[in-house]
């Protein structure tokens, strides 16, 4: 099959969903002629001109606050963030407008937006450009919050997420901006809201998603001759698909969550302690947690792959449940 | 204080005078209501009066067409609910957070929205509107409908970086919206003006070039003209306008603030010289536009209709407790239950 | 011993620091002549000036961001936010500034501010006047985050943070501001970053705070026949006292968090999986949860009561570990 | 362009040419050895460059006491470093992410902090760093330490609300702050005054009665004069000031950037006439102030320099990988460890 990259893919996405509907439409910064912070938006000002593909001035709270607005208004906004971390400089445009308008008028209002954004860390870019902030912004009741971990997946999320009816807030990966993977060339989409096992196994189930689903099949081939891993992919972490994390620690018995947010109040204790609750007697061992360890993300490349889970990081807590 | 112009009437068309003084009847009567109610201990939470606001908001309701949109700023909410046409009705209901209110009591006092009415609603954390204004105006210049956006703002809400931003996109688009920064002197107990040291908070779109006005807010034709012009530059393309409406608030900032940063002198006077609605009754009155008789007329007829929506309200259901966890998300979302495609 | 309101704790805790030292000053919206949005800052201005107490311009952003400034430039400014749910207006301010500066600056910059602000829902005043958000900020590395239960915690806590060399941030409830409690005469402060046992049990562990707090008080009364409820109170949310609650869940063997985050990502998750980790093989049963199901909380008093844990719930919640 | 009056450096005396040829130098010889070792792979991440700001960093530096502070904005950070004192060995040791490094390598090129220096460091969420300088600037009021706080921030970062809201506040509270807009035509590759449509970046202190100038980035003369008057009523009371330093950017926003959104002319021409230090150089050895030889002697001696620094951030060692866990908070916390007192 075509391999393409996630810059791609995303690009693709934009550029079908931009074809297909007019009422949708691009905003960011530099998205115009730049052509997007990794070239993800390259060429789309050429083809839809600069009403659907507009630069805007220099604020987040005025790209996705505006979008809120037009999105109400009977648009489809896709507003782009440089980096995720931004999504702070517009925390009460996600926390207190977008993920509650709809709610607060009694289901009145619709908010069809899409808020596409590169997380996590990687690239030496520091504490404010290299973080992973979808279990702060999934923590909002009122968002729907999807992580890409391959082209495939950013493609068909992203043209989803332009599709439904919510608020969605789309997580590529920096690290994995130039990764290639397999994506085909007739149109396709994802559903939001499922997770995927995308790694059939016996004895445990990893739960990791990006840059870390990567490093999670690293550990299960280094593991493979003596650990059966399964590993599943959220895909969308708000609403979490947990029925598909329960159904395979029913088989597996053994399950470590493995994400790039930080530990205390991340993503990870939630989704190991739905497991405990729910499926506390599937439990052969403690369901482990692996993550940034309450540290900012330092700039220095030897301190960044330190506080960054490694795949031996991933190995030990693989190995720590047997 | 009320200029002495207020009400330069003559300008206008009777019928227009008409609709001013309703709309400016109607929310006074209406708040008047909603006091007695809160007092007694109908209306959940607190509630922010609209007292001195009238005439400011009915100027802008008036200039307005159905299709226009509101988006909700400051604190004073009910009457710019009203203008926009919602009916007693629905509001108290929603005050009353019962399940026939338009947002089945989801909203409350500070949040009610009307998507048929064309209003947006309104963001309770102070000057989170006004960047959705500008949005919702994109949507207006791209879909070529042709309405407007109105959006109002406090004067307090204009320290808060996000309006000024708003402004930036406005000029930067050249959208068809209107900010109106209603100017009643206090943020709760500060003096935004004053304090922050700006003679005229107009000045703030200045830099940006977008036209701007300071007017008379207890002038129900001065903001209608100001407003109307600002209306039609903006449907014909001219881009934004921001206008300040200067007004008094007549009572506490919640029912309940004591005022101890204000005079009771000031207060006093306040009340006796400022009132947009005693003054512009009395002078479409003495002006003889209307007798003291069908004046008198209309607000019986106008506390009937709040008699009937307290009423409404209160023989009105709870909402099912069950309907709290509805209108989260709509579901399913695009794509669920039927697997990758 | 003599008792005082929330309140009262909390005024009396800002009288005493702003007397002790002179490098304390409060600022935020009407903390001046008006006296504070619970009156809590009554009086001060009279007794310590306008430069000490100082009202500010309506913006988050100016108040926490202009005291970040302030506290590195020698002051211990005290912040106030009306709202806690106007911590998202300076969501870049908390996140990426407040909790970072110090670490990127490789522990060179100092930051001893405090933010103070009332959080939790029970006043029926709507979605956005209503959050608990100690999960969302208590999950950024570089915060403290504190959380009163009683008038004796917020004053104990509040002095404690403001003489605290990190930002910290203090979460008084809402809807505990009348509730009057022991606090002694003499001064006195609380150690932040531990939690308390505060009612000694043995059949099950109960961690709550706040307003949930007093109804597991409650539950646990209406079991007492039963069941002995041990409960935990965290205090300090951010960094957490894991040991505490491991201990207590080593004598019952049950565990019940309690609190008032939206459960995605929030508080209880984290907690019953540091338990779940650590303290498996103590556990014998399910770690459940207690808390708001991921929803923004409505304004209609029929439906924030049904969104809000009631002492029912936490009472089925202890039951179904048995 | 570089305005026609540039320099006029007969106003000031000649040691203040001096050390603003000398820092202008420094920050254009620094950057060249930063862009060589980045071109190579020996700086991670990504660089922004100062290429076309020199004169802004120069003149402000040199108006500065050493107890002023500064807090660092836009994407031109280094020369602002330079400028604060910050030698070059540890500037590059931070850079290169070393345990030598002024915040062990934590912090990087966007975020070097120095505060025995009394350099705040750098938001790089670009606009972030207004309100914390307002605030280090209530500090220096309220402590009456006589100093004052400058704060620079890009175009771009204009259009972020947080920057008014400072303004507000500066304003509000008299504050011994200079906010300094370097507008270099661009946030990236988006022209903010044009597209926006501001006359001036300076006019947004104008509603709230900040003195404001605009003056001509390139002029280090000019900048150093303006910079000095602002920081004079500064720390006599006056309150803030504003100021927009008109400056060309000469490379990329960052390494790597095509510039696809600008001309292949426009750039060269930008560099052959924009470029404030050849132009300044050019006119003090024409104005006999200084020789060839001296100037070149003086590039000789800062390349060296920079050389060392180079040497001495590449001899550095990492930081240890257990730092990394260090600094997040001061442990222990208030009473930790000693129960309830
Ligand atoms: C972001 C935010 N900060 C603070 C508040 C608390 N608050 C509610 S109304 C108000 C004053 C608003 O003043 P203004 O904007 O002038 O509107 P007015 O009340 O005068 O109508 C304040 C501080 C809020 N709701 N939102
Ligand atoms: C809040 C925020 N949004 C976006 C960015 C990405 N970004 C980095 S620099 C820059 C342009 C800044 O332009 P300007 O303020 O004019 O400074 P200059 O780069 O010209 O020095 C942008 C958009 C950022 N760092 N922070
Ligand atoms: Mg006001
Ligand atoms: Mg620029």
């Amino acid at each position: 099959m075509r391999e393409l990259n996630q810059v791609q893919a995303i690009r693709e996405a934009l550029d079908e969903e931009l074809e297909r509907d007019e009422t949708v439409y691009l905003s960011g910064e530099d998205v115009g002629t730049f052509g997007g912070n990794f070239g993800e938006t390259q060429g789309l000002v050429d083809k839809y001109g600069t009403e659907r593909v507009r630069d805007t001035p220099l604020s987040e709270i005025g790209i996705v606050g505006h979008a809120l607005g037009a999105s109400i208004g009977g648009l489809r906004p896709v507003a782009e963030l440089q980096f995720a971390d931004f999504a702070a400089t517009a925390g009460e445009e996600f926390i207190n407008q977008i993920a509650k308008m709809p709610y607060i008028s009694g289901g009145r209002l619709k908010a069809p937006m899409t808020v596409l954004a590169p997380s996590g860390a990687g690239i030496r870019a520091g504490a404010q450009h290299s973080q992973s902030v979808h279990a702060w912004t999934g923590h909002q009741p009122g968002l729907v919050v999807v992580a890409a971990t391959t082209p495939y997946d950013a493609k068909g999320l992203l043209k989803s997420a332009i599709r439904d009816d919510n608020p969605v807030f789309v997580l590529a990966h920096k690290k994995l901006m130039g990764f290639k993977g397999e994506v085909p060339e007739e149109p396709y989409t994802l559903p939001l809201g499922e997770a995927v096992v995308e790694r059939e196994g016996e004895d445990v189930t990893v739960v990791a998603t990006q840059r870390l689903y990567h490093r999670s099949v690293e550990a299960a081939e280094e593991l493979a001759e003596d650990v059966s891993v399964e590993i599943v992919n959220p895909r969308t972490f708000s609403p979490l698909d947990v029925e598909t994390i329960a159904e395979s620690v029913r088989k597996t018995g053994r399950l470590v969550v493995v994400d790039e947010t930080p530990l205390r109040y991340g993503t990870q204790g939630y989704i190991a302690s739905r497991i405990a609750d729910e499926e506390f007697f599937s439990l052969d061992a403690p369901p482990r947690t692996v993550g940034v360890e309450d540290t900012p993300i330092p700039f220095s490349p030897t301190l960044e792959d330190e506080v960054i889970p490694s795949t031996s990081k991933i190995v030990d807590a693989i190995e720590s449940v047997f | 204080m009320v200029s002495d112009t207020n009400p330069h009437f003559e300008d206008v068309d009777a019928e227009t005078v008409d609709e001013l003084l309703e709309q400016m009847v109607r929310i006074r009567r209406f708040e008047e209501g909603v006091l007695d109610e809160f007092s007694e201990g109908s209306v959940p939470g607190f509630v922010h009066l609209c007292h001195g606001h009238e005439a400011s908001h009915a100027g802008m309701g008036v200039a307005m067409q159905p299709d226009d949109w509101l988006a909700v700023g400051g604190s004073r909410l009910h009457g710019q609910y009203i203008v926009k046409g919602v009916p007693f009705d629905e509001i108290m209901a929603e005050l009353f957070g019962k399940a026939t209110g338009p947002n089945g009591g989801k909203g409350g006092s500070m949040h009610l929205a009307d998507v048929d009415r064309h209003l947006y609603g309104h963001a309770a954390t102070i000057g989170s509107g006004q960047n959705p204004a500008a949005g919702l105006a994109l949507a207006q210049q791209m879909r070529e409908t042709g309405n407007v956006v109105l959006s109002t703002i406090g004067d307090g809400g204009t320290s808060r970086g996000s309006f000024h931003t708003a402004l930036v996109f406005a000029a930067a688009w050249n959208l068809p919206v209107v900010y109106i920064i209603e100017n009643n002197g206090f943020a709760i107990s500060y003096s935004t003006q004053q304090q922050v040291g700006i003679d005229s908070l107009a000045d703030y779109g200045k830099p940006l070039n977008i036209p701007s006005y300071s007017i008379d807010g207890s002038d129900p034709v001065a903001v209608y003209e100001t407003i109307s012009e600002a209306i039609t530059r903006a449907r014909e393309g001219g881009g934004p306008t921001l206008v300040e409406s200067r007004v008094t608030r007549l009572r506490g900032h919640f029912e309940g603030d004591k005022q101890a940063y204000r005079t009771e002198e000031e207060a006093r006077e306040s009340n006796a010289e400022r009132d947009p609605v005693t003054n512009f009754q009395e002078r479409v009155i003495e002006a003889g536009h209307i007798t003291a008789e069908a004046y008198d007329a209309l607000v019986d007829e106008i506390d009937d209709e709040v008699g009937a929506a307290i009423q409404f309200a209160k023989d009105s259901p709870d909402p099912a407790p069950s309907t709290a966890y509805e209108d989260v998300l709509r579901l399913p979302l695009y794509g669920q239950g039927e697997g990758d495609a």
